[in-house]
């Protein structure tokens, strides 16, 4: 779906994953975490390239696979990250490992951002509760390349104060005078004097122009509803909307049949979306 | 029996097609849609929705309209639909109703008349699919040709009680000699062969009509994960013994699991086995009266029919 | 055209004990105790059945129902665990004796997605290896049934895609034509005696018209949901008609344990029927009820893998049609598509009588 | 030999602490999974287990009328004596299948249930 | 996941058949990080070196094979709880009592505490932190029933600082009790013991006094029950009624006398006894001219105070409880249709043990003098038969009815006392005199008073030339006996108060098939119902003297306080839950609970789902197994964790 080539290694054994360890258990929310791992083979771990936007499928041996976003930076060679919210089978045995653990990584898979296209233009990232983990990656690439872009705006919110991850990186990043960010929860409670409002209020507050912007926007689907109100209102055009979908995979090489939405498949012609692109596919999100 | 079959069917309602049509148009007044059976080229009847009397015309009730439609009243619990219903068939229907799964006051039940149904899947693995079947209830043909009518009756029919002149037992199923015959030893040996061929489509299933879980039924979910999702004999079994234990007291013996089986395996003889059991134990029968207590929802203290340890 | 080749019908049995000493035969049989069904079994000394077609697809000679793709176990030791994996099984040769035209060229169907030419995807390894390692002996139809649509793709009943020997009955016996070297190996044994014999005429079967226009029809009706609803009212979800089915290959990935210390990652078949296929997590289903699940069958089999990939995913074997637990028969729906007005309206009309609107009849 | 018990937590496990208590020696197949009620035990558990190789499974609770939660042995009754007879139509012999019901103070009986059962399974093998 | 394993020695009591550095060395498990043996585990330095594991090699699990978890499964928790973990992630496996003290050989007993170690861990792998929930409580009881045993519920619940709501279905509290004339085997004249009782329950703070109202419906739950209750019109207002009594006096209307079971007359208006409480008059509209013809006016004419009127209708008011006391009591069995041969009813002079006390008594109709209904005469002959629809299987009342024999002594003396030249004679199936003080009392009715005890059964009551003539069987004798009596007692059997099922269903609580309410265990929890939250008082529940009623109303009333008092019930974590994504609403478990603890609500998508109350389950998992979806598991012993220990024995 972009120009960005299909990250990853031309695997002979598409579907069996690399041992790798545990490195860090980050407690993000009572909920989510955010797990530091690395290959175990080094050369593996050497070899080991992605961009943002792309996921990996992480195995529990004995529980499954599950898929989520990388949320760290393109630019750690030594490790990546993820960060998963407790909710099924999978994400449950993940929640009970610990630092030294082992696991195995299919990663990466999908498209990414075609971070490329975008240089030179003004980013604005909006994000809502577990859809900063893709956009994280992202921010951090950009910060990483911070010449080859434009503005960047950064719009994170959650329910509460208490639902925001990467409490270090959001310090980090309201600190640096090359990026605009505010996080924002969704009603005041006492101890938080930051911003207060949904997200796509606050988005709107911002009054940015569409020109030579680029808008991406991940989160609950509610929020990314509005989001998509609120940029339309702002004068964003469909082709400079991009977003991450999320469905249930199992083989994440557009095989398995699951993932599709039209002819599309999310986990190799996604998870990465312009909205004109899916504004092209069937109804059935 | 109970009061439920009195209340609810009644035996020989509606022979004719020209009335079962009637029927279907009058029961629109009420319903939305009616279930019933159509006409095919392929020499049986199908499954089909009658959603006004133009529709309607295409109705028939024939010795090939075998399918339970029952199985798809829990998904419209919130319409109401008429439904054309063999005796089998509305055993489901109360039996459904006594699990507060179908209300009856929203079912317009069209009871007919069955001849005993002939079994299309023999004779298009014989004839070969679309051999045309003509039957007027006491003689068949077959492509065209005479058959014996009573070779090609439908296992479950054969013992039922509610069919025109038919007699026996119930579960008249064509392997039971054998099984009976066969020591415990022989029977798991007799299951494994036969569920080695089990390629998990959970026709079974699904083509049951007191199976409405179906969508977070335990043959598939991890948690709890009773049952491994790979497809073996041994996980056959297991998804059998789900079924069948999960079918206690419930089941009214409608033998639709064993006819969706695409592989041939016959479900029925732990169906009936059960069936017998219960009944032996219980003194029950599934789906005759929808007040009824299903047996292992509810306990007496004494005075159960077995001999109490 | 390789010369031909004949075999004397009391000679078969023969034959296959000869192949069966070089590897694996699968042949259809009809099976005791199963009401007259047919499948592909390996074979052991039992007749073979020439004359139904089996009741599910050879498939599972190339993507079994289940297949380990590797083991793992938690090694022993207080605080020193590891996860060692090994790897799955390794295939061994094997002969399909007996697949029909409609099997074979399934096989070429599964292999742009499983073994595609390099570089223009992923390789499985598992079915390579398999699929290398097979033969397919094809049986031509000189007689087919009302539920038979192969004709619909130009091809024939002794369509050679797929194929290494394509057989003909005759009176008496079997012409055998070898297609591939690997078939010429079989050709070649000596219990196959040189033949001049005619050909049998070929049975053909009933044809869709227009079955390729799907692909552009099926989007202009994909919103019609009301149309789906009717189409599907009576399909019951199971998932026959997918793992009957030659070419659909959806799959399931899922790990079991063996006790609380080793298990297996497995690779098993899984349908685009199911509902639990495409649950995620949070509960939210993106195609929840039977007709989206349906919606999405036809149009993954007629618009999407057309687009993709050049070729629908279907090649009219007939035994979704034949096995359906409610006669559903997909002809119908297809046909029902090619008719509805694009964007839906109109009366959602139900499914035709089988057998009849748009098909042309058959022979044999 | 494995033998699988599942025992209500409030009489039979009870009886097997007395029986312990009482150091009534027994055969050592029979591994027991406290349960807090027959309640509780699914059918399905002991089919699994039978499926996954065990040589036999024993059921044990409180006396019907005794149960510490009123009726779970009532419904516990109804279900496993279907079970017990089901069993020889899924393959399984019925003696590798018992259930009883041993009272916390019935330690001698328990013991002597476990001796009765492991023997008698031990006999089919 | 990181599982600490540790195996207790015991002494040698483990050690001495088990091999326990093996069976520690099973963990060699997966995600065990941490094995050792300890001399004694339960011992101080044990559980010290169980929590120091705990926090060294930071495990979050923790499995203990030791004695019986019966022993110290509680002193583990709460060890593990010390450390830092949930008290439910340590689960105990017993090899002692169950491996190392049954088997003799070290072989055998080292492998299964292996087996038995290893499903451990497989099962407390699959284990959750488990947390109690609080739910807050309504302070105030309803106390259904104002006889003695809800009387004294009240007042010890009162007592205890809580606000009690009394409802009484009938004019006056008191119910049977103050109908007695005196009580055994002391003879303490009943209303002077009772009377005081009641009045202090009418005038104590905390008691709200209901009379002539009932329990309309009840919802909600332990701690938070919500209850209608209808006040019935009785066209007095009861504010301004003084009890003066002149309506009584001027009402033209006869009524049938219900204090004094039917011996006697009264008026259509009256207060319902002298010593009444409330003293309230109260109108009998099935009775009263007023309604009956619609003209009359009388009693509305001489109130001085205004209390009368007729326009009053039934009024409901909602209250909320946290606790519920039923004590609704007991009637007399009606024997007539049951007895045709004792006269059904149709001889005056057959009278039940009740209406007797009323002849007995000096508030009675007969002002303390007997005399009998027929003629007014004094009786020479009386003759009490015992067991009139108790122990009578020929009329379905099997059970006894524990005091007749007690009564009959009682009225034996009263009898003599009364009519010094008078005979009693007694008909007795066996004397049944268990109490305190009892069986010397039905002695001395034999042998201070002359009562004439006569084993046997009365077949038949005949009238004889204004006598009854009395037949029965001397069993003891063998021989045939008949008595001309003046007068017949029945000591009529216990029956349910009328409409005791009904109101057992209103409370969703059990009852037998006398409509005798069902306690949740014979033994250990006599006055608790399957409810939570309600408790039994007195006859409702069975057949019972005053103290054994005073002394259940205590015990329930104990109860009641006990539960409200901390504000917030604690509920217990190991209870059923309900995924309710999954559940499809067929409420099979509503079906089998045997608590009740099972309630419908609407899930998101606005499908019905049954969800626990967690402060009535018990945790016993009849609902898990009839759940076809397994979407209710019981927690601690959820399906995966029983599957998984099950299967690693099998591995």
């Amino acid at each position: 779906m972009t120009t960005i080539p299909k990250a990853g290694k031309k695997a002979t054994e598409p579907l069996r994953p690399e041992p790798a360890t545990i490195l860090k258990v980050i407690t993000e929310t009572v909920n989510i975490n955010t797990y530091r791992v690395s290959f175990d083979d080094p050369a593996v771990m050497d070899a080991f390239t992605f961009l943002p936007g792309q996921i990996g499928q992480l195995s529990v041996m004995g529980a499954g696979e599950s898929t989520f976003a990388i949320s760290s930076a393109p630019s750690h060679h030594d490790y990546l990250e993820f960060s998963i919210m407790k909710a099924g089978v999978v994400t449950s045995a993940i929640h009970e490992l610990t630092a030294g653990d082992r696991i195995a990584l299919r990663a990466p898979l999908g498209c990414a951002f075609p971070t490329d296209e975008w240089k030179g233009r003004n980013i604005v990232l909006v994000a809502g509760g577990i859809g900063m983990a893709p956009l994280r990656s992202l921010l951090l690439y950009i910060l990483d390349n911070r010449g080859d872009y434009g503005d960047l705006t950064l719009i994170y919110g959650a329910r509460t104060p208490a639902d925001l991850c990467y409490v270090e990186g959001r310090g980090e990043w309201a600190g640096r005078t090359d990026v605009d960010f505010v996080s924002t929860i969704d009603a005041a409670c006492p101890g938080w004097d930051g911003c207060v409002g949904l997200v796509p209020s606050v988005l709107e507050e911002k009054a940015l122009s569409p020109a030579k912007a680029v808008a991406v926007t991940c989160g609950p689907p509610i929020m990314i509803k509005y989001t998509l109100q609120s940029l339309d209102k702002m004068g964003f055009r469909e082709e400079q909307i991009y977003t991450t979908l999320e469905r249930r995979m199992k083989c994440g090489i557009g095989i398995c049949g699951r993932c599709n939405v039209g002819p599309k498949y999310v986990c190799t012609d996604g998870p990465v979306f312009s909205l004109s692109e899916l504004r092209e596919l069937p109804d059935e999100l | 029996m109970g009061t439920g079959r009195g209340r609810f069917y009644r035996k020989g309602q509606v022979p004719p097609v020209s009335e079962l049509k009637s029927k279907i148009i009058e029961a629109l007044d009420e319903a939305e849609f009616v279930l019933g059976w159509t006409a095919t080229g392929s020499g049986a009847a199908a499954p089909a929705r009658f959603h006004n009397a133009g529709e309607a015309e295409d109705a028939v009730f024939d010795s090939t309209c075998v399918h339970n439609l029952a199985v798809q009243l829990p998904r419209l619990k919130d319409k109401t639909v008429g439904i054309v219903a063999k005796s089998c068939d509305a055993r489901s229907i109360v039996q459904l109703a006594a699990e507060r799964e179908v209300d009856l006051e929203r079912v317009k039940l069209i009871a007919v008349d069955c001849p005993g149904m002939i079994d299309v899947k023999s004779i298009r693995r014989s004839f070969g699919f679309g051999a045309s079947i003509e039957d007027d209830g006491t003689s068949l043909r077959i492509a065209s040709a005479e058959a014996e009518r009573e070779e090609f009756i439908v296992a479950k029919c054969r013992g039922c009680e509610d069919r025109d002149g038919g007699a026996g037992d119930p579960g008249n199923h064509p392997l039971r000699e054998k099984f009976y015959s066969m020591s415990a030893v022989e029977r798991r040996a007799f299951w494994r062969d036969h569920y080695s061929r089990c390629i998990r489509c959970y026709a079974c299933r699904e083509a049951c009509p007191m199976c409405f879980c179906r969508d977070v039924c335990i043959m598939q979910t991890r948690d709890p994960h009773w049952i491994g999702g790979g497809v073996n004999s041994a996980e056959a079994e297991m998804m059998q013994l789900i079924r069948v234990n999960h079918l206690a007291g419930r089941c009214s013996g409608c033998g639709e699991c064993e006819r969706a089986c695409p592989v041939g395996i016959p479900l029925m003889l732990l169906i009936d086995e059960q069936n017998r059991v219960i009944q032996e134990m219980f003194g029950y029968r599934a789906g005759i009266d929808p007040e009824a207590k299903p047996p292992l929802l509810s306990f007496n203290i004494k005075g159960d029919i077995w001999e109490e340890e | 055209m390789k010369a031909s080749k004949f075999i004397d019908r009391d000679r078969i049995g023969e034959l296959l004990g000869q192949l069966a000493d070089r590897s694996e035969v699968w042949a259809p049989r009809e099976l005791p105790g199963s009401g007259g069904t047919v499948m592909f079994e390996r074979w052991r000394g039992d007749p073979v059945d020439f004359d139904h077609i089996s009741a599910v697809s050879a498939k599972d000679m190339v993507l079994p129902r289940t297949e380990v793709l590797f083991g793992f176990n938690y090694a022993f030791g207080a605080g020193s665990e590891r996860v060692k994996i090994k790897s799955g099984d390794a295939a061994g040769s094997s002969i399909l004796f007996g697949a029909r035209a409609c099997d074979a060229r399934a096989l070429t169907v599964l292999d742009t997605l499983f073994d595609p030419p390099e570089g223009e995807g992923y390789n499985d390894p598992g079915y390579r290896a398999r699929r290398t390692g097979l033969t397919v002996v094809t049986l031509a139809c000189t007689s087919c049934d009302a539920a038979c649509f192969c004709s619909s793709f130009g091809k024939g009943t002794a369509d050679k895609a797929g194929s290494d020997v394509i057989l003909y009955p005759v009176e008496g016996g079997l012409i055998a034509e070898a297609v591939s070297d690997k078939g010429g190996a079989i050709t070649g044994l000596p219990i196959f005696e040189e033949s001049s014999r005619e050909l049998p005429e070929l049975a053909v079967t009933a044809r869709i018209k227009g079955i390729e226009e799907l692909e552009k029809k099926l989007p202009l009706v994909f919103d019609d949901l009301e149309f789906w609803e009717e189409i599907s009212a009576a399909c019951n979800s199971c998932g026959f008609c997918t793992h009957g089915c030659p070419t659909c290959h959806c799959f399931n990935i899922h790990d079991e344990m063996r006790g609380d210390r080793e298990g297996e990652r497995l690779r098993s078949w899984d349908a685009c029927m199911f509902y639990l296929y495409t649950q995620e997590t949070s509960g939210y289903n993106p195609r929840p009820t039977p007709a989206h699940r349906y919606r999405n069958r036809i149009n993954h089999k007629f618009s999407y893998y057309p687009e993709n990939q050049g070729e629908i995913l279907c090649t009219g074997c007939g035994r979704c049609i034949r096995g359906c637990p409610v006669d559903l028969d997909i002809r119908d729906v297809l046909m029902a598509v090619l008719e509805r007005p694009a964007g839906g309206g109109g009366p959602a009309g139900g499914v035709g009588p089988a057998g009849g609107v748009g098909l042309a009849g058959g022979s044999g | 030999m494995k033998l699988i018990g599942f025992l209500c937590n409030w009489c039979s496990y009870a009886g097997a602490d007395m029986a312990g208590t009482s150091r009534i020696q027994q055969p050592g197949d029979l591994h027991i999974v406290r349960m807090p009620c027959t309640g509780r035990i699914n059918p399905l558990l002991i089919l699994k287990a039978f499926q996954e190789g065990a040589d036999g499974v024993l059921v044990s609770g409180c006396h019907p009328g005794d149960c510490h939660y009123n009726d779970g042995n009532y419904y516990a009754r109804r279900r496993l004596e279907l079970l017990a007879r089901m069993l020889p139509a899924f393959g399984i012999a019925s003696e590798r299948f018992q259930y009883t019901w041993v009272s916390a103070s019935e330690g001698a009986r328990w013991a002597q249930v476990v001796d009765d059962f492991t023997e008698r399974v031990r006999s089919l093998q | 996941m990181r599982i600490g394993v540790f195996v207790c020695q015991c002494g040698t009591n483990i050690a001495a058949t088990v091999d326990t550095e093996k069976a520690a060395a099973a963990g060699s498990l997966r995600d065990v990080h941490h094995a050792e043996t300890i001399q004694y585990t339960c011992s101080d330095p044990g559980q010290r070196a169980i929590i120091d594991a705990i926090r060294e090699k930071e495990l979050t699990r923790v499995v203990i094979a030791a004695c019986s978890p019966r022993m110290h499964e509680t002193t583990f928790r709460r060890a593990v709880t010390r450390a830092g973990l949930n008290p439910f992630m340590m689960d105990m496996v017993n090899i002692r009592e169950h491996c190392s003290w049954v088997h003799s050989d070290v072989d055998t007993a080292t492998g299964k505490a292996i087996d038995l170690t290893s499903m451990g861990v497989a099962r407390v792998r699959k284990q959750a932190s488990l947390f109690s929930s609080k739910v807050p409580v309504t302070n105030r009881v309803l106390v259904i029933g104002g006889g003695v045993a809800g009387i004294q519920a009240a007042l010890d619940i009162a007592d205890a600082g809580l606000p009690v709501t009394m409802v009484e279905r009938g004019p006056s509290i008191g119910g049977n009790m103050a109908r007695l004339d005196k009580t055994f085997p002391t003879l303490d004249c009943s209303s002077c013991i009772l009377t005081p009782r009641m009045v202090e329950a009418n005038q104590h703070e905390q008691i709200d006094l209901m009379v002539n109202s009932e329990v309309d419906t009840v919802r909600g739950h332990v701690g938070n029950f919500e209850v209608d209750i209808r006040k019935k019109a009785t066209c007095v207002i009861e504010e301004k009624c003084t009890g003066c009594m002149i309506c009584q006096e001027k009402c033209p209307s006869r009524a049938p006398d219900e204090f004094n079971a039917g011996v006697g007359e009264s008026k259509a208006i009256s207060v319902p006894f002298p010593q009444a409480v409330p003293l309230v008059a109260n109108l009998r509209k099935e009775h009263c001219r007023q309604f009956i013809r619609g003209k009359c006016g009388v009693c509305k004419k001489v109130c001085k105070s205004g209390a009368i009127d007729y326009e009053q209708e039934d009024e409901v008011t909602t209250e909320r409880f946290g606790a519920i006391v039923v004590a609704t009591g007991y009637e007399p069995y009606d024997w007539r249709e049951a007895y045709p041969d004792y006269g059904g009813g149709q001889y005056p002079d057959v009278i039940t043990s009740l209406q007797y006390e009323r002849l007995l008594s000096a508030s009675g109709p007969t002002g303390g003098h007997v005399r009998r209904p027929s003629d007014g005469e004094e009786p020479r002959q009386v003759v009490f038969i015992s067991c009139v629809g108790s122990r009578d299987e020929s009329v379905g009342r099997p059970f006894c009815c524990s005091v007749g024999c007690m009564y009959i002594a009682k009225q034996a003396i009263l009898t003599k006392e009364h009519i010094p030249e008078s005979q009693s004679y007694v008909f007795y199936i066996d004397i049944r005199a268990g109490g305190k003080g009892y069986e010397e009392f039905t002695r001395r009715a034999q042998k201070e008073y002359g009562a004439v005890y006569l084993r046997g059964r009365v077949g038949k009551i005949y009238p004889s030339k204004g006598k009854l003539m009395v037949m029965g069987t001397d069993t003891l004798s063998g021989e045939q006996v008949e008595i001309e009596a003046d007068l017949v007692v029945l000591a009529a059997g216990f029956a349910a108060a009328e409409g005791a099922g009904e109101l057992a269903r209103k409370l969703n609580i059990s009852y037998d098939q006398y409509e005798f309410l069902s306690e949740s265990h014979p033994k250990l929890r006599p006055v608790e119902t399957n409810t939570g939250g309600i408790f039994l008082a007195g006859a409702c529940q069975g057949p019972k003297d005053i103290p054994g009623s005073v002394a259940q109303a205590s015990a329930a009333a104990a109860k009641a306080i006990g539960l409200l008092s901390k504000g917030e019930l604690e509920t217990s974590p190991m209870v059923a839950a309900v995924n309710q994504t999954r559940c499809t609403g067929c409420f099979k478990c509503r079906d089998v609970c045997p608590y009740n603890a099972i309630e419908a609500v609407e899930a998101r998508d606005g499908h019905q789902t049954a969800r626990v109350v967690d402060s009535l389950c018990h945790g016993c998992g009849v609902c898990n197994v009839a759940c076809p979806p397994a979407v209710i598991s019981l927690k601690g012993y959820t399906d995966n964790q029983l599957i998984a220990e099950t299967l690693e024995l099998l591995r």
